[in-house]
């Protein structure tokens, strides 16, 4: 059994965590930060949570399972760099918009963002992935190699 | 549900922080921030609420900041004396009051920045600390000293009435 | 003033650093040295930040400053104790006699 | 569709199909498809492009729309589209093989995306125009192979594994260093506006930076003395993956080497070439009496990859028009006849499950199609007329005698005789004698028909490559000019901070 | 025209595949097709005779690869014409006998096949126009004769032979091939028709373009000193022998010095060159025969000879010399093709070659008898026989040629009594008095009969062209007029009256019966240290000696010592030059040293020795961890704040994954048994360390060009949307690169991934593939026992 | 460059943090237990969080307190993972 | 400027150290040192240090494209380098050691004798089989 305190700390931190990174996220373009970071804090999350519960624990901060995650990351990045040819741009041309919104004044629309999501998104599935392979408790095995234990089988990667 | 409101309001509080603006678009895009956060990310239950008391809250922040202060110093000067080498400490449990099981976490993590002592770990039942105690010879003293912020906290954010008809306070922890 | 006041914030906390880390080799056991690795470390810090906010005088930044400063106030702690328990639960310490409720 | 987004999506497209093809995972049947289709897809899209350069012209793509030497540029020149058609092909081929070869193991899953992400690094870093994206797609295609390299995961893999991940990583880390030092020196990264500042360079420094650029990428190609690692980690990986790593990666290294000391620094009667004349000459001889000494077919091919790289940096280094061709038409003779070499191992690995000549004896009577496949692709590398080898062979010897470098053509003939005299060695202990009888119980065959499929479709290609010398070594002639010119000077003078 | 030579090349590789399909199942059909691709090369070569005898010259060419001056471009004059018909001819009546030798033993296929293959070779090679078309041929016949020689490939020596003849042969090629193209070079001139008119120049490499040329020539007519080779490929079966080795192969390097002689003639190296390694030839070669008592090896060394003395007289050339080697090239065909069939048919009857235990079999076999006698008497020069005619032929030219001339006259009729001493061992044995004991096996009549025709019909042959040698006018006189200039009409003589030549002769047929008369029924003595047998092999096996070697220097299998390897290029290639000139003239970019800077720079490279030096596992690692936070810091000193950022936390999950990797290792690093001694290792690390200084230092000083820094930051927010470049260049402008790195990342952690949880711990559990010898002791303690091998 | 006071002072402590810093790094080198070192280390993250502090005042950009964030974060979340090594470790 | 050169060299030098042993993970240390070297060479070789290239910052900015250079290398060498822990967390799992030994099969070429005839066949104690007759 993980640590009532460490629980606490885990309970506690995931949600700023979480809203920091969203932060790094979107305010990448224009201070520090980006999807690369934003991407490792939200891991930085799962860590915790797995340090502190169990990797299957952290896996459910994710939308979907680890290479899925990958997938996704890759394939948003890659239509973002081949959408532009819709317009009759060229690939990765990274176009953005200026809008004006009630409230927000003039936001920036940028292809740009949606890029560093689909990066995010990637990096997040690298830890999970990680994780997910090598278990958080000392010498025993980890969540896939249960998973094969328990199956009898080669487990797959979630 | 008020609970996850308190958080909402929270975490936009500190994306105001973050960009360091406080125009109206800023707040919104926060609360819409916390939002997104209480919504999708999983916080798992726990069996303790608690409450807010401002006037003993800012107590307890006193009580605390003074303790930092005073077992910085002690900290220091146990450092810088000759009597470093021979710091043998012990280890004590403590067993939280089951009133202040509830600010369990903030009393932990007091009792580590107060002078002398230091948790080291939760017993498995969850209401009594291990404690390190630098001065093996202090023991009353560090079980007074951690027997006053344990008061202060309850005080200042532990509910009083019994768990069953407890009022809807602001939760947060 | 601000100035002033900011440098000498800035060194006190610089300076409860150097005694956190002085106090690593001068307390023989670890818990003694994750004492001193916490509180002067934390106040220390707390002390740096709070100069370094007077200097920067941003609300912005003195915001950031403060998320900081309360991420380490609540993160030092809890990663003692992760360690002290660790510690704890593999390390024969004398402490049956004292354990009292 | 504009030919500037070529280059681009030669690259994205595969990555892309990754993508999916990871999404698809658990679905192996769907994959097959959809992987063919993506390696199709870029054949085509690496044909369009060298329909548009093939007679000397240019496309170059600026991606994001950034100025030149600001942004990323995608440059398909003769060379680069030459040698992204072949590898295309190549691709393609290995794919249909390997869809016969894998088994149903776990691994295989994950088989289709890596591959794909590997032929995306393969096409960038022959499209690129930017150092430093150069060093990411060698990292793609490393980490690609390294995790392809190591999917059939067995106790006596991991050896050889991690030779191979830690000196291709030191090897990326001091190209990473060689690019601070162009970075710090020129102030820029593409290779095109490098070209044009290395000439106001002190002597001594771009001759250090020039030789620190032939540490790298000669390790990449394995050159002598840089190549032991090759024949201890590339016998290892399963055939198909072998079979990629043996026509391409090393390719890559070679097309670095070329690209960078022809076009970028240029001939400045630095003892650059010389230097790379004895480098080429060991790395043919060295290469091809490793070889010799071999028992197991699989390390005696590997050991000639180190043999014809030699070859390939000869062409380079006697930095003549006819010498680049030669080493174009070296690699594009290479790259399938290899490839196809390590294919038929892999038929043999199918039906006796080992490919030591020690084990399998008679394969002209118990299998005389993989035998004239073998005779004909042994014969081909060996130089022998009227295959490929030979024609790519005549283009180096013309070069070097036309330099008066009788002495490296001695030794390339040398090296042939010898690569001969070991592909003997092969033929005369695994394809001679009474046949081995096969495992019991029999390994499975299913895929086989497959397997020998892809492996007459490279036929066919290298077949093509000797009857088509003509054209292609016009095509070499052409992309050996665009080699000799300094990159910048191509670019109708575009060029940022110009 | 170009049909002529593409029906004539077709036809051979048709007939080859058609051969080796219908191989063994429809063995008549298979010696049928087998047959026909001679017959049309004889009704081909027929069809233009007319125009060829005329003195015309038929060509024609394909571009191949004009950019290399590859063309393939045929030619059809007198020599070609000669040439193809020998090889036609020779064809047709080997394809008879090797169906009489083969029987029903299901080799048939395989070499009819290879045997029609070699024949398309040959005649490719034959109508060459090009330098690079006759290399094609040539290369052809060597890989054909290689397929053919392994022919019996259940049988090591004959594997090993096959081998051999490839790596001489190919060397021949090899240096032909350079030689060719040094003059191709030199004169700008591939088609040998054009060459033949225009010759050459002189200079260094035209003449190391004789030299190769003939170096090939001599090659693959087993000259002085790569002879060894052909009496090895007498293990291929006896149809190959006769074919090969007697009427076609062989007799490339004598057409390829014909060929040539027009060309280089003139050259210095040329005679010199080509007269001293025919003479030796002839000579070494004709005594080594007297000393083989295996018919076959006899036959062998017996052809190494008369190549040597083809090949003498075209080094001295002249156009009676010519005609005379052009008359003994056929008779020499004739008969030695004749005598190996013969031999093949007695080896097939009997079980044995050895000469004196052929007993009266000639006796008994008479069709055979006529065939040994008539193609030895051709073969000896006894007159009224073909060889007769075209050796004196050969003499009379000689001593016409002044001093060189008669000194090698005599030398031919040396060489010419040798030929009969030997000749007579072959034939006498068989001659005496029948073997009481029968052969006990029993050979098909059929069989047999198939088996000795064609060596009687080549005797036959042999007698009918020596009686009258004018039907050889027309055709040897064409050839003769393709390669040299013709004064009178050439005519081949039975009789030239009392002659020198004829005075020659008669003392070498007198002289060959003293020999053996001397010799008894024993073989010859050793006159001279001779290579044992199987000194190819040992040579090949040489080679494999020495590439052991060198592969334990190179291959030494030891990562640490790749490593250093690579990093002592690294300092010695650029970084010797660099410091050295960097210290003459470098200079080094002036900067503030501030003391903070050099105390953390200080404290980094102290946590840094700390990870080499601690033998604490998690020291070394946590060390690492403060390396990294602190080169954050310089990265916020530097102005870099998203690098600070990113590094952190890749620290931190560096850190992560350090622990769940090594976490269950022990916690105190073992003793390591390095290779290398730490004094080296620190000497390469000093070298790296300061060439990375230097380089840096250098680079950052010589910078002439501004970077584009603040083109990026004007660019930044109008065309990238965004006010942190950083981020801009990483999401935009240098997008691809990211795209790049986030593959990369994808990429380790399916590695990570797959590594961790679907390894096999317990070996392979599917049917991969084997990938080195499972003989390879798997377990690294057996190594030791390797050692003691040593 | 001219150096006011506040320069003069921050550099100052900027010295003492690096002092400090190269302690824990000697503490981590020479300690024997590695609970102790997990404590040195965690103890330099929070001394060069300080670092990056004084640098923003120092250099007045605020860009650096990101940074600072993401450190206090993340040095937590490595002295945790460090920490899970002791779960295994056999002797003091 | 000269400081981070110097401390590039270092950190390069005491990785190339442990690169060249055969501990596993000393090796992986190398090349993490080797990677963090390079990293600092690459920002140095953007120039001296100068304000975060924000745009609308005070004074000159420091040039942007060596960090981002050095951030994509940053990620890059920490992938391959998990990947290579990954790889000595497999081979410690096999075999118990993070040691690098050496290539078996060189080895056994390397002892290997030419005897016989075409094949080279080693006089190593042959396990398992029996050498096969030629023929
Ligand atoms: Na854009
Ligand atoms: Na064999």
């Amino acid at each position: 059994m993980t640590s009532p305190l460490l629980r606490d700390g885990d309970r506690i931190l995931v949600p700023p965590l979480m809203l920091f990174a969203l932060y790094l996220l979107m305010a990448g373009h224009n201070r520090p930060g980006g999807g690369f970071v934003a991407g490792l804090t939200v891991a930085a999350a799962v860590v915790l949570r797995a340090q502190a519960r169990s990797v299957d624990d952290a896996l459910k901060l994710l939308p979907a399972a680890p290479v899925t995650m990958l997938a996704a990351g890759l394939g948003l990045a890659g239509l973002v760099a081949l959408a532009p040819i819709l317009g009759g741009g060229g690939v990765l041309d990274q176009p953005f918009v200026e809008v004006t919104l009630p409230l927000f004044q003039k936001v920036k629309l940028t292809a740009a963002f949606v890029f560093d999501i689909g990066v995010a998104g990637l990096v997040v599935g690298v830890v999970a992935a990680v994780l997910d392979a090598f278990g958080d408790t000392g010498t025993t095995s980890s969540p896939a190699q249960a998973r094969r234990a328990r199956d009898g089988r080669r487990p797959e990667i979630r | 549900m008020m609970r996850r409101g308190a958080l909402v309001i929270l975490l936009a509080g500190m994306w105001v922080a973050l960009w360091g603006d406080l125009a109206l678009g800023t707040v919104v895009a926060g609360l819409l921030a916390g939002l997104l956060v209480v919504a999708t990310v999983p916080v798992p239950a726990s069996d303790r609420q608690l409450t807010i008391r401002p006037v003993a809250a800012l107590a307890f922040v006193a009580t605390f900041a003074g303790m930092l202060i005073a077992s910085t110093w002690s900290v220091v000067r146990l450092v810088l004396s000759s009597r470093a080498g021979d710091a043998h400490g012990v280890l004590i449990a403590y067993e939280i009051a089951p009133e202040a099981y509830a600010v369990r976490t903030l009393i932990a993590h007091s009792v580590s920045l107060t002078p002398g002592t230091l948790t080291v770990d939760v017993q498995p039942d969850g209401r009594t600390l291990q404690v390190h105690v630098m001065d093996a010879d202090a023991v009353p003293a560090a079980r007074r000293s951690i027997s006053a912020l344990e008061s202060r906290a309850a005080r200042a954010f532990a509910p009083t009435l019994p768990p069953s008809d407890r009022p809807s306070d602001t939760e947060v922890a | 003033m601000n100035e002033i006041v900011a440098a000498g914030l800035i060194l006190l906390g610089s300076l409860l650093a150097l005694v956190a880390a002085v106090g690593l080799f001068r307390l023989p056991e670890v818990f003694g040295r994750m004492h001193a690795a916490t509180k002067p470390a934390v106040l220390g810090l707390l002390l740096l930040l709070g100069g370094v906010a007077l200097e920067l005088d941003e609300w912005s930044a003195t915001a950031r400053i403060v998320l900081a400063g309360g991420l380490q106030l609540f993160t030092a702690p809890v990663a003692m104790h992760v360690v002290g328990r660790a510690v704890g639960r593999v390390v024969p310490v004398r402490h049956e006699d004292t354990l009292r409720h | 569709m504009s030919v500037e987004l070529l280059p681009p999506l030669l690259v994205v497209v595969p990555l892309i199909g990754a993508a999916v093809l990871l999404a698809l995972r658990g679905h192996v049947r769907l994959q097959q498809p959809v992987s063919i289709l993506v390696s199709t897809a870029q054949l085509v899209l690496a044909v369009l492009l060298l329909a548009e350069v093939y007679d000397g012209g240019v496309v170059r793509t600026l991606v994001g729309a950034w100025p030149a030497g600001i942004g990323i540029s995608l440059v398909g020149d003769p060379l680069a589209a030459i040698l992204v058609v072949v590898a295309s092909i190549t691709l393609l081929a290995v794919l249909v093989f390997a869809l016969g070869q894998l088994d149903d193991a776990e691994e295989k899953r994950y088989f289709h995306p890596l591959y794909q992400i590997l032929s995306a690094g393969i096409a960038l870093a022959f499209l690129t125009g930017d150092l430093f994206n150069l060093f990411v797609s060698f990292e793609i295609t490393l980490a690609a192979s390294y995790v392809l390299l190591l999917l059939a995961t067995g106790r006596r893999i991991i050896r050889p594994g991690i030779t191979y991940v830690v000196i291709n990583l030191l090897g990326s880390t001091l190209l990473l260093l060689a690019i601070a030092f162009i970075y710090a020196a020129t102030g820029t990264v593409d290779m095109a506006v490098l070209s044009e500042r290395v000439g106001d360079l002190p002597p001594y420094l771009s001759t250090a930076l020039r030789l620190l650029l032939v540490v790298v990428f000669g390790t990449k190609a394995a050159v002598f003395p840089l190549f032991n690692w090759l024949p201890d980690s590339y016998p290892t990986a399963p055939t198909a993956i072998t079979a990629v790593f043996a026509g391409l990666l090393t390719k890559i290294g070679v097309y670095a080497l070329i690209r960078t000391q022809a076009q970028v620094f240029g001939m400045a009667g630095d003892g650059a070439d010389g230097l790379l004349l004895w480098v080429a000459g060991l790395t043919m001889i060295v290469g091809v009496l490793g070889a010799l000494a071999q028992d197991d077919m699989k390390r005696i091919l590997s050991f000639h990859i180190i043999s014809q790289v030699g070859f390939m940096i000869m062409g380079l280094a006697l930095f003549s028009i006819a010498g680049l061709a030669g080493a174009v038409l070296y690699m594009v003779h290479h790259i399938p006849t290899k490839t196809a070499l390590f294919l038929v191992v892999g038929l043999v690995t199918k039906r006796h499950g080992t490919t030591s000549l020690k084990k399998v004896d008679g394969l002209i009577s118990s299998a005389p199609v993989v035998a004239g496949l073998f005779a004909v692709f042994a014969l081909s590398l060996s130089g022998l007329p009227p295959f490929s080898g030979f024609v790519a062979k005549l283009g180096l010897v013309q070069a070097g005698l036309a330099d008066g470098q009788g002495w490296i053509v001695g030794a390339s003939l040398v090296a042939s005789l010898l690569t001969m005299v070991s592909m003997t060695k092969v033929w005369n202990g695994m394809f001679l004698g009474a046949p081995t009888p096969e495992p019991e119980p029999p390994l499975p065959r299913d895929g086989l028909a497959l397997m020998t499929t892809a492996t007459v479709g490279v036929l066919a290609v290298t077949l093509a490559v000797s009857v088509a010398a003509g054209p292609l070594n016009d095509m070499a002639t052409v992309a050996a000019e665009h080699l000799m010119v300094p990159t910048g000077q191509t670019l109708d003078g575009e060029v940022a901070g110009r | 025209m170009i049909w002529f030579f593409v029906t004539l090349l077709t036809a051979h590789v048709i007939g080859a595949v058609l051969t080796a399909v219908l191989g063994t199942r429809l063995p008549r059909l298979a010696v049928a097709a087998a047959t026909i691709p001679h017959v049309v090369s004889i009704a081909l070569l027929a069809s233009k005779a007319p125009q060829v005898l005329d003195g015309e010259r038929l060509t024609a060419s394909v571009p191949w690869a004009p950019g290399l001056d590859l063309t393939l471009s045929f030619q059809l004059d007198g020599l070609a014409l000669m040439m193809g018909l020998l090889v036609a001819v020779a064809g047709i009546l080997v394809v008879l006998f090797a169906a009489g030798y083969t029987g029903r033993s299901g080799k048939m296929g395989p070499m009819l096949g290879g045997l029609v293959a070699f024949a398309g070779a040959m005649q490719m090679l034959v109508v060459a126009d090009d330098l690079l078309t006759l290399f094609l041929g040539w290369e052809l016949t060597s890989i054909a004769s290689f397929g053919l020689i392994g022919q019996t490939h259940h049988v090591t020596a004959a594997r090993d032979a096959a081998r051999q003849a490839l790596l001489v042969t190919g060397t021949g090629g090899l240096a032909l091939l350079a030689g060719l193209v040094l003059i191709g070079q030199a004169t700008d001139t591939w088609t040998l028709s054009a060459l033949a008119d225009t010759g050459v120049p002189g200079g260094a490499a035209v003449e190391a373009g004789v030299l190769l040329v003939v170096i090939g020539a001599a090659t693959k007519s087993a000259q002085f000193p790569f002879s060894t080779w052909l009496p090895g490929a007498m293990a291929a079966p006896t149809p190959v022998s006769a074919y090969l080795h007697s009427a076609t192969m062989v007799k490339a390097g004598v057409f390829l010095l014909l060929r040539m002689s027009p060309v280089l003639g003139d050259t210095q190296t040329w005679t010199p060159l080509v007269v001293s390694v025919g003479c030796v030839t002839l000579l070494t070669a004709g005594w080594r025969a007297l000393q083989a008592d295996d018919a076959k090896q006899l036959l062998a060394w017996s052809t190494v000879s008369q190549l040597g003395l083809l090949i003498t007289a075209i080094g001295v050339g002249g156009e009676e010399v010519l005609l005379g080697v052009l008359a003994l090239v056929v008779a020499h065909a004739l008969a030695k093709a004749g005598l190996f069939m013969v031999v093949g048919a007695a080896d097939v009857i009997t079980g044995t070659r050895d000469v004196r235990r052929l007993t009266g079999v000639w006796r008994r076999f008479p069709s055979l008898g006529i065939g040994v006698v008539a193609c030895g008497a051709s073969l000896s020069g006894i007159p009224l026989l073909a060889g007769f005619v075209a050796k004196e032929a050969v003499l009379e030219g000689l001593l016409h040629e002044g001093t060189l001339g008669t000194w090698m006259a005599v030398a031919v009729a040396a060489g010419s009594a040798l030929t009969v001493a030997y000749t007579l061992r072959l034939i006498r044995a068989g001659l005496g008095p029948v073997d009481p004991q029968p052969s006990r096996r029993a050979v098909d009549p059929v069989r047999v009969r198939l088996l000795a025709w064609p060596g009687a019909a080549l005797g036959v042959l042999s007698l009918a062209v020596g009686l009258a040698p004018g039907v050889q006018d027309g055709v040897v006189g064409t050839a003769l007029a393709s390669i040299s200039e013709v004064s009178e009409t050439p005519h081949l003589y039975i009789w030239h009256g009392f002659t020198v030549a004829l005075g020659l002769s008669t003392l070498a047929i007198g002289g060959g019966f003293l020999v053996i008369r001397l010799l008894g029924t024993g073989h010859a003595p050793r006159l001279w240290p001779t290579p044992p047998e199987g000194t190819f092999t040992d040579g090949v096996h040489l080679l494999g000696d020495l590439a052991r070697r060198m592969s334990r220097i190179t291959q030494s299998g030891s990562l640490p010592i790749y490593l250093a390897t690579m990093l002592a290029v690294l300092i010695v290639l650029p970084g010797v030059p660099l410091v050295a000139a960097a210290v003459i003239e470098g200079s080094v970019p002036g900067s503030v040293v501030r003391p903070g800077d050099v105390l953390l720079a200080l404290a980094i490279a102290a946590a840094a020795v700390v990870t080499a030096r601690t033998e604490r596992r998690f020291a070394a690692i946590m060390s690492l961890g403060a390396v990294g936070f602190g080169i954050a810091l310089v990265f916020v000193r530097w102005g870099a704040p998203d690098l600070a950022l990113t590094q952190m936390v890749v620290e931190t999950l560096g850190l992560l994954l350090f622990v769940l990797a090594l976490r269950d290792l022990p916690r105190r690093f073992g003793p390591d048994p390095a290779l290398l001694s730490p004094a080296l290792r620190w000497i390469l690390a000093a070298g790296v360390g300061s060439l990375v200084t230097t380089f840096t230092l250098v680079a950052s000083a010589a910078r002439t060009a501004t970077p584009p820094s603040a083109q990026l930051a004007a660019l930044a927010e109008p065309d990238g949307g965004g006010k942190n470049i950083v981020n801009v260049i990483l999401t935009d402008i240098r997008a691809l690169d990211t795209l790049g790195e986030i593959t990369v990342l994808l990429v380790a952690a399916i590695g990570i991934a797959v590594m961790v949880t679907t390894g096999r711990d317990t070996g392979p559990s599917l049917p991969v593939e084997e990938v080195v010898d499972s003989d390879a002791p798997a377990d690294p303690t057996t190594t030791g026992v390797m050692e003691e091998t040593r | 460059m001219e150096l006011t006071p506040f320069d003069v002072v921050t550099g100052v402590a900027l010295l003492i943090q690096t002092i400090a810093a190269g302690l824990c790094v000697a503490k981590i080198a020479s300690s024997r237990q590695l609970a102790t070192r997990i404590v040195a280390l965690d103890l330099l993250l929070a001394i060069i969080l300080g670092g990056v502090a004084i640098i923003s005042a120092r250099t007045g950009v605020t860009a650096y307190l990101d940074v600072l964030v993401v450190g206090a974060l993340v040095t937590f979340i490595g002295s945790v993972v460090a920490s899970r090594l002791l779960d295994t470790e056999e002797t003091a | 400027m000269i400081i981070e050169a110097v401390l590039a060299g270092v950190l390069i030098a005491v990785g190339v150290a442990q690169l060249l042993q055969r501990t596993l993970t000393r090796i992986v240390i190398g090349v993490a040192l080797i990677g963090q070297g390079a990293n600092l060479v690459l920002l140095v070789a953007g120039g001296p240090p100068a304000a975060p290239p924000l745009v609308g910052a005070e004074g000159p900015i420091s040039d942007p494209l060596p960090q981002a250079l050095a951030l994509t290398a940053i990620v890059i060498t920490f992938a391959m380098l998990g990947f290579l822990l990954a790889l000595a967390w497999r081979a410690a799992k096999l075999t118990g050691e993070d040691r690098v030994e050496d290539d078996i099969e060189d080895r056994r070429v390397a002892h290997a004798r030419e005897k016989g005839s075409t094949e080279s066949r080693p006089q190593l104690p042959r396990v398992g089989t029996t050498p096969k007759d030629d023929r």
